[in-house]
């Protein structure tokens, strides 16, 4: 039998790898999950509310500058569900969900809109977000909530619900109501700043302590890391580039200036590190492509976080230092321009 | 006198008062010669080179505006003097160093009438830096100008080969992104505070 | 050799690891298809000037007969690959997309298809100069899918010279597995082959190259080495472009080809395990290059599996026989990741042409994805064998930085293997790009 | 050379407060335009010092035109300008310490805005004292309105007032960063792309129109 | 060829033309300058008289005039003489009689933004420090500005203890800062929660400063004691 074939004309190669941007980007919001759902578990349907409110608001942002500009829909490659569950992920349990929203609007469009969508931004959309609400709203970004308490599945933080462009409620006297005798109202990382109060890292590995509605559980993140990093979804010469950084920097300092030097372990699963590390840093569009550069991006980005913490004003500084990594890429990409095969040999 | 230790001076001056992103000085050339790398870097060198003269002149003006009791007229002989001292500079560079001239020639001029060379020249005697002080100041924040224009050109290198919005492109573009880069240096607030 | 690779076999850096599919036709012997009707015969099936014909219309020709002849040092003459009739020298499609003159020859259906032309030499007697000759007369080509003569390869410049004869035994294309049916069933004509390789190179040792999926082959060729131990087979590991004589000499000896350069800068000739086994058949009997085994395969084709055929012969007629299904079809001449794409079922079989693919819709689907931006993943940059940043280069083209791509991003040095095109999660067809952005380049120079 | 045309007109002064808005759309004098923005009073004080030194030096120099010799204009316009400077500076000091110090070194870095030196380069030297004077105006209202449009966003967004007074209560959550320098760079970009939007609709409904027209 | 080297090829211009203009030019702007010194002189005067007094009868209570001195080399003496690098200055405080109620001294230290300029007043009968008055500040509204308006924090300075040691060098007890809600002791600052890093700079700024002047004042005390009540009226 002979069937006249519709003839396809194709460049090479005609054979692909399984992988597409979609697919990758799924896989990640699948790894995301765990670690949203455990912060639910942690911190009940304030923290629900808040990832849900942020996500939508950077779909949303998406949707309306799809519309102002391409009018192609970008929302199906879920790379905005994955700056929106990252970024509700760093936020404060108790955060008020208007400064939420107002977190994804900024993130979507003055970290990534601006500057042409998906792949085209200079900065990790999700941090230029939560870098815009810790600068807009200082006091309510470092307000902590208590994790665990009971009830935390029937009431929201007084804060969660405050109204828009409105101050949120000081949740002091709901947290007393609350009667939780260890809460601190610090985090690991500020209670060893300004306190010397060492947290056990068996705490911090498991999440049993004050923080970010993400950050918490050291352990959970390595997993959901590492289950991408397996899957060769994630570049995992980045997140042990930056903790092999902070490691190295915690060492060096140790030498250098032994009274402020920090522990190794504690900073490495303390604050947001894990979650910046695994998640953020190791967001493609803003790292460097040549093996040189990420090598050095990564130890830019640990030893930064170290000196941020140890020296800094502020207790955490993840999130600048990957910002500060991701305005460094272009500079590190051309000095670490990879050698051509046969260019040595040529010379 | 201020009693500031030198190091904290430098990376005060580079980082958490970055003079570009957090004082706002030497927004002219940091917007307009970003554009490329290979300008940009030897702009920041020679902006840096022009903050040392200015630093020293400023230095050695003060005291002679003290001694006289002519202090109210600190801001014309600053100014006077110091674009004399990069035109001086200028002069010698040319004559004696022709291939640095061309490398730094060109931006020399743009300089000399830039606000972080006169900022930088007042603040250091609103501080009461004395004259290694002074120096350091000068050092840190010619450091610190070349990190910002540096980042900055090398982002919009990158942005070049991206397919901005018609409406980002051109100089709106670069102060979101200054803005961006201005939050991102929100990291270093602080740095050596305890 | 480097770190990456001290332990495991000997390899080169990056690359990547598509499936091979070559289970069921890398188990099928080598089979005769019957002869079509009709040949069509490129004068030009090499790299270089095209033949001269030296037949006219109408002329018979014998099975074996030279029809064309070589246009000086750099060409090859072309041998009739059948018995039978000159139909006419006309302008036909070819796999390179153009129409190329070509003879059309008419097959006597009856004939006995006995190669009834040339004589037996006795190469031990030859000069050197002579063997390079003869070997110029077979009308051989480099059967590795280059087509490049192969007299020219093996006639070392006087300024050079070279040490050792690398044999790629790779395969490292998908499908294909001609090479590997040749080295399993034609042991001996491929010792032969190298012989007469290293003699006309004047080299001193020789080393097959075989990725190590083919295990089979390497120990039938072991099995068969010359006693005086000048010829040793290494197994290498299975990545592709491991057949790239680039990668295969770093692998195999850790030198590397200079940017611009040629193997014989760095003491090495390397020549594919058909190419020499052809010759090692063809040069005792005087005879030319008049068919050559491709391997016919792919999802769209109901019997796969290697095939001797004619030069010449259209692939409509190879289909035919083989039977193949599916509407939406693409044909590939070659391998999935460097053979083109054609669009005429009369484009024929060439010396270079070393395998057939059928690709129908499951297959074709993946690539027709959208194109998403690049979002800097770096696999590209992790799967170039040529340590370019495919990534980078890809920016450029988009934005028409043509230049800039050549004189600061290398990429002249780009031999469009498709690594990059083929891991990258956006679908950027990078190649395509490469391939435009160097036409464009040239153009310009010119 | 464009023949010298001594008439004043319309466009002498209304050039500068919008087709050559030294900030929209020139990017002149961008160090104090961001950095004393962070309030309305703020923006208003500094637009008016700059604007008087832009007037006084403009007419000056337009005065002395002819007797200034080439080689040594730019050191003369510093000088003048310089003085000026001086002047508003202490004028400011005498009137509030606290305006004095919420402006900071930047009533003194007036001497370096591009703008000025521009203007004095560009169109003081080249023209009759009072034209000189009148486009110094619109170049000094278009840089104030400028100024006060950052100013007015920053204050509102950054402490819920407008030239001090409480717009929102005190239940109202500023956003801080308005006031930071990030929110300078922001709030200067996002105007900047508000006109260049218009502009470009602007551009597509008119050639639409010609279309239409054809 | 660059316009810069164009320029620097310009044909040298007759100087007497050039030179007379710059002179006449120079003369005109001093000119100006020293005109508009001379009348806002007065004014700039005034106004920071104004200030600095209304901070100083601020953080020491009750004061209605003023004397300035310097700390030298040579010990405490009347600030009627140039200020050399190196001497620190401070302000006295008298009631309405002519009696000494406080001093006041500047103090800074880095905060979490930049510099954080205090103005302190220190009562030499109690030994303590009795108020605090933010010169300069660059804090984060809403945060570090809570030193200003907090008031827990600001009650911190109604008595805080700077009793020098034994031999009179240093001080008994350094000041510091202490988390907030565990403040046991007079010389420690209560911290605000939230803005640790302010509150620490401002008990640094105070600590250094307290440090450093308080073991030159105490034993010269008498010499800023001294002042009379003709003096005081003479003086209004
Ligand atoms: C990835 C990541 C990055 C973060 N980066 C910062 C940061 O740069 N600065 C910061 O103050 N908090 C950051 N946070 C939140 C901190 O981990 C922490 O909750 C908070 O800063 C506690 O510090 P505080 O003592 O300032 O209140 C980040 C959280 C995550 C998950
Ligand atoms: C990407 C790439 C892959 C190649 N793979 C093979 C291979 O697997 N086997 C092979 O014989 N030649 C391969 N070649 C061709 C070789 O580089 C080389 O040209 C050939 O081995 C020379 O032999 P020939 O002249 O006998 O064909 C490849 C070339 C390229 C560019
Ligand atoms: C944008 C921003 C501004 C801040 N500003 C201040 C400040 O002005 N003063 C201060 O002490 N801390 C400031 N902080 C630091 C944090 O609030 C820090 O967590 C706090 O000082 C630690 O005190 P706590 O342990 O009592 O919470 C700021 C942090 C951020 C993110
Ligand atoms: C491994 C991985 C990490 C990512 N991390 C981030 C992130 O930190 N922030 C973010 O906005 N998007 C992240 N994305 C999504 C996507 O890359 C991002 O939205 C782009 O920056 C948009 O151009 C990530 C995607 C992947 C695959
Ligand atoms: S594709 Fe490979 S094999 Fe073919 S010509 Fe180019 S180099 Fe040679
Ligand atoms: S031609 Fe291509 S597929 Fe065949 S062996 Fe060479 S490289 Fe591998
Ligand atoms: S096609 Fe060119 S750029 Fe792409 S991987 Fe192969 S050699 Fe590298
Ligand atoms: S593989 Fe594709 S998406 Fe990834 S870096 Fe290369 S070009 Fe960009
Ligand atoms: S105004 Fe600052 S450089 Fe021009």
């Amino acid at each position: 039998m002979k069937i006249k074939p519709q003839i396809e004309l194709r460049t090479t190669p005609h054979a692909h790898a399984p992988d597409d941007v979609v697919r990758i980007m799924r896989n990640v919001v699948y790894a995301l999950l765990p670690i949203a759902g455990f912060a639910i578990w942690q911190f009940g349907l304030s923290v629900l509310a808040l990832l849900i409110i942020v996500t939508l608001s950077c779909l949303l942002t998406e949707r309306f500058f799809n519309w102002m500009g391409s009018g192609y829909n970008s929302l199906g490659d879920w790379s905005a569900t994955i700056t929106g569950l990252l970024l509700a992920l760093t936020l404060p349990p108790a955060f008020p969900l208007w400064m939420g929203a107002v977190a994804g609007f900024a993130a979507i469009s003055l970290g990534k809109a601006l500057f042409g969508g998906l792949g085209m931004n200079v900065l990790n959309p999700a941090l230029v977000g939560r870098a815009f609400v810790q600068a807009a709203f200082p006091v309510a970004i470092t307000t902590w909530t208590p994790a665990f308490f009971d009830g935390r599945f029937s009431q929201f933080a007084p804060s969660t619900l405050a109204l828009p462009f409105l101050r949120p409620p000081s949740v002091d006297s709901w947290v007393e109501l609350l009667q939780i005798d260890a809460f601190s109202g610090a985090t690991p990382l500020a209670l060893h700043k300004f306190e010397g109060i060492q947290t056990d890292t068996i705490d911090l590995l498991t999440g049993m302590t004050m923080g970010s509605a993400g950050e918490t559980s050291a352990l959970l993140i390595l997993a959901c890391g590492l289950y991408l990093a397996f899957r060769r979804m994630l570049d995992w010469r980045i997140p042990l580039t930056v903790m092999g950084g902070v490691v190295l920097t915690s060492a060096l300092l140790s030498l250098v200036d032994p009274e402020k030097a920090p522990d190794a372990i504690f900073m490495l699963f303390s604050g947001g590190l894990m979650l910046g590390a695994w998640f953020m840093a190791s967001d493609m569009v803003g790292s460097p492509v040549t093996p040189l550069g990420i090598l050095i991006y990564g130890l830019l980005i640990g030893s930064l976080t170290v000196v941020i913490r140890v020296y800094g004003g502020l207790t955490e500084g993840v999130m600048y230092a990957i910002l500060l990594g991701n305005a460094a890429t272009p500079l590190i990409e051309q000095i670490t321009q990879p050698r051509v095969f046969g260019q040595r040999a040529s010379k | 006198m201020n009693y500031e230790s030198l190091s904290f001076i430098f990376l005060n001056a580079v980082l958490a008062n970055n003079f570009v992103l957090a004082l706002f000085l030497g927004l002219c050339p940091f917007l307009g010669v970003s554009g490329k790398l290979n300008t940009a870097v030897p702009m920041g060198l020679a902006t840096m080179f022009v903050m040392l003269v200015s630093s020293v002149c400023a230095y050695g003006i003060n005291i002679v505006l003290v001694g006289l009791d002519i202090e109210f007229l600190r801001l014309i002989a600053y100014i006077v003097v110091i674009a004399s001292a990069v035109q001086l500079v200028e002069m010698t560079l040319k004559k004696f160093s022709p291939g640095l001239f061309r490398a730094l020639g060109i931006f020399l001029p743009l300089i000399t009438t830039n606000c972080a060379i006169l900022g930088l020249a007042l603040f250091q005697t609103f501080k009461e830096y004395d004259f290694l002080q002074s120096l350091v100041y000068a050092l840190g924040a010619g450091t610190g100008f070349i990190l910002a224009i540096m980042l900055m050109a090398g982002l919009r290198e990158k942005l070049e080969l991206s397919n901005l919005p018609s409406v980002t492109q051109g100089a709106a573009v670069s102060l979101m992104l200054g803005g961006l880069l201005s939050l991102s240096f929100m990291g270093f607030a602080g740095l050596g505070g305890q | 050799m480097s770190l990456f690779n001290l332990f495991g076999r000997p390899s080169f850096n990056h690359g990547i690891h598509p499936p091979s599919n070559k289970t069921v036709t890398g188990k099928t012997p080598i089979r005769r298809l019957p002869f079509p009707g009709m040949l069509v015969i490129p004068l030009s099936q090499h790299i270089g000037k095209p033949a001269i014909p030296i037949v006219r219309k109408g002329e018979e020709v014998v099975r074996g007969q030279p029809i064309a002849k070589a246009d000086g040092f750099v060409s090859v003459p072309i041998h009739a690959p059948a018995t039978g009739r000159i139909k006419s020298i006309e302008l036909m499609p070819t796999a390179q997309g153009r129409n190329a003159p070509s003879i059309l020859l008419e097959v006597y259906e009856g004939a006995t298809q006995e190669v009834l032309w040339g004589e037996e030499q006795a190469i031990g007697d030859m000069s050197d100069e002579a063997l390079r000759q003869a070997i110029q007369n077979s009308g051989m080509v480099g059967l590795g899918g280059a087509a490049f003569p192969s007299h020219v390869k093996l006639t070392i410049p006087e300024d050079k010279s070279v040490d050792t004869l690398i044999v790629n035994g790779c395969e490292c294309e998908p499908y294909l597995s001609c090479d590997h049916r040749m080295m399993l069933e034609h042991p001996r004509a491929l010792m032969r082959g190298i012989r007469y390789a290293m003699r006309a190179t004047g080299t001193k040792q020789a080393v097959i190259g075989i990725e190590d999926n083919k295990m089979d082959a390497v120990e039938t060729l072991r099995a068969n080495l010359p006693r005086e131990g000048s010829i040793s087979v290494e197994a290498v590991e299975t990545k592709y472009p491991q057949g790239s004589e680039k990668m295969l000499i770093k692998s195999l000896l850790g030198r590397e080809v200079p940017t611009g350069g040629i193997p014989a800068e760095i003491g090495v000739v390397v020549n594919n395990v058909g190419t020499l086994a052809a010759l090692g058949q063809l040069l005792p009997k005087g005879e030319g290059l008049i068919e050559r085994v491709i391997t016919v395969a792919g999802p769209g084709v109901k019997h796969p599996g290697n095939y001797l055929v004619p030069l010449g012969t259209p692939i409509g007629f190879v289909l035919d026989q083989v039977g193949y299904e599916g509407s939406e079809t693409e044909f590939i001449l070659g391998g999935p990741m460097m053979g083109p794409a054609v669009s005429a079922l009369d484009t024929p079989v060439t010396k270079g042409t070393s395998g057939l693919l059928v690709l129908n819709e499951p297959n074709i689907e993946a690539e027709t994805l959208r194109i998403w931006p690049c979002i800097k993943c770096a696999r590209c940059v992790d799967a170039c064998p040529m340590h370019l940043n495919p990534s980078h280069l890809g920016l450029l083209a988009a934005k028409r930085k043509y230049e800039t791509m050549a004189e600061e991003f290398h990429l002249n040095d780009c031999f469009e293997c498709g690594s990059c095109s083929y891991v990258c999660p956006s679908n950027i067809p990078l190649v395509q790009y490469f391939r435009i952005a160097k036409a464009i380049n040239r153009e310009q120079a010119a | 050379m464009r023949k010298q045309n001594n008439e004043i007109t319309w466009d002498t002064f209304s050039e500068g407060l919008w087709r050559e808005n030294p900030v929209f759309a020139m990017l002149l004098g961008m160090c104090p335009v961001l950095a004393v923005t962070n309030s309305a009073i703020n923006a208003l004080a500094m637009g008016v010092a700059t604007t008087f030194v832009l007037l006084a030096s403009g007419l000056l120099i337009s005065l002395l035109r002819r007797q200034i010799p080439k080689q040594v204009r730019i050191a003369t316009y510093i000088v003048i300008i310089a003085t000026f400077v001086t002047i508003v500076d202490y004028t400011i000091q005498a009137i509030s310490l606290d305006l004095y110090n919420a402006l900071g070194a930047f009533i003194q870095l007036i001497v370096v805005n591009c703008m000025i030196l521009g203007r004095a380069e560009a169109y003081a030297s080249k023209n009759r004292p009072l034209k000189a004077f009148v486009n110094a105006l619109g170049m000094g209202a278009g840089f104030t309105f400028a100024l006060l449009c950052l100013g007015v966003v920053r204050e509102v967004l950054g402490a819920g007032k407008l030239f001090g007074f409480d717009l929102f209560g005190p239940q109202f959550e500023p956003w801080v960063v308005m006031v930071l320098p990030a929110g300078g760079f922001i709030v200067l970009g996002a105007w900047l792309l508000l006109f260049e939007w218009f502009k470009q609709r602007k551009a597509q409904s008119e050639s639409d129109a010609v279309v239409e027209v054809r | 060829m660059s316009a810069v080297e164009e320029q620097m090829q310009q044909p040298a211009a007759p100087a007497g033309p050039m030179i007379r203009t710059l002179v006449s030019v120079a003369m005109l702007s001093g000119l100006l300058v020293v005109l508009t010194f001379h009348f806002t002189k007065p004014y700039i005067d005034e106004n920071q008289r104004r200030a600095i007094e209304a901070a100083l009868f601020q953080v020491v209570p009750g004061a209605v005039s003023r004397r300035d001195f310097l700390v030298t080399e040579k010990g405490v003496v009347p600030a009627t003489e140039k200020k050399q690098p190196g001497d620190t200055l401070f302000y006295a405080g008298y009631d309405d009689k002519g009696k000494l109620l406080g001093i006041a001294a500047n103090a800074r230290a880095q905060g979490y933004a930049n510099l954080i300029h205090l103005l302190y007043g220190y009562d030499p009968v109690c030994q303590c420090i009795r108020g605090i008055k933010v010169l300069k500040l660059a804090e984060t509204p809403g945060l570090g500005d809570k030193i200003i308006t907090d008031p827990a924090f600001v009650a911190n300075f109604e008595a805080l203890d700077v009793t020098l040691a034994e031999d009179g060098k240093t001080l008994a007890n350094e000041i510091v800062t202490v988390k907030h809600g565990s403040k046991q002791n007079q010389w420690e600052i209560d911290a605000i929660s939230g803005a640790t890093i302010s509150s620490k700079a401002v008990g640094k700024a105070l600590n250094e400063s307290a440090k450093a002047l308080l073991p030159m004042l105490v034993p010269n005390i008498e010499i800023i004691e001294t002042r009379s009540e003709e003096q005081v009226k003479g003086e209004r």
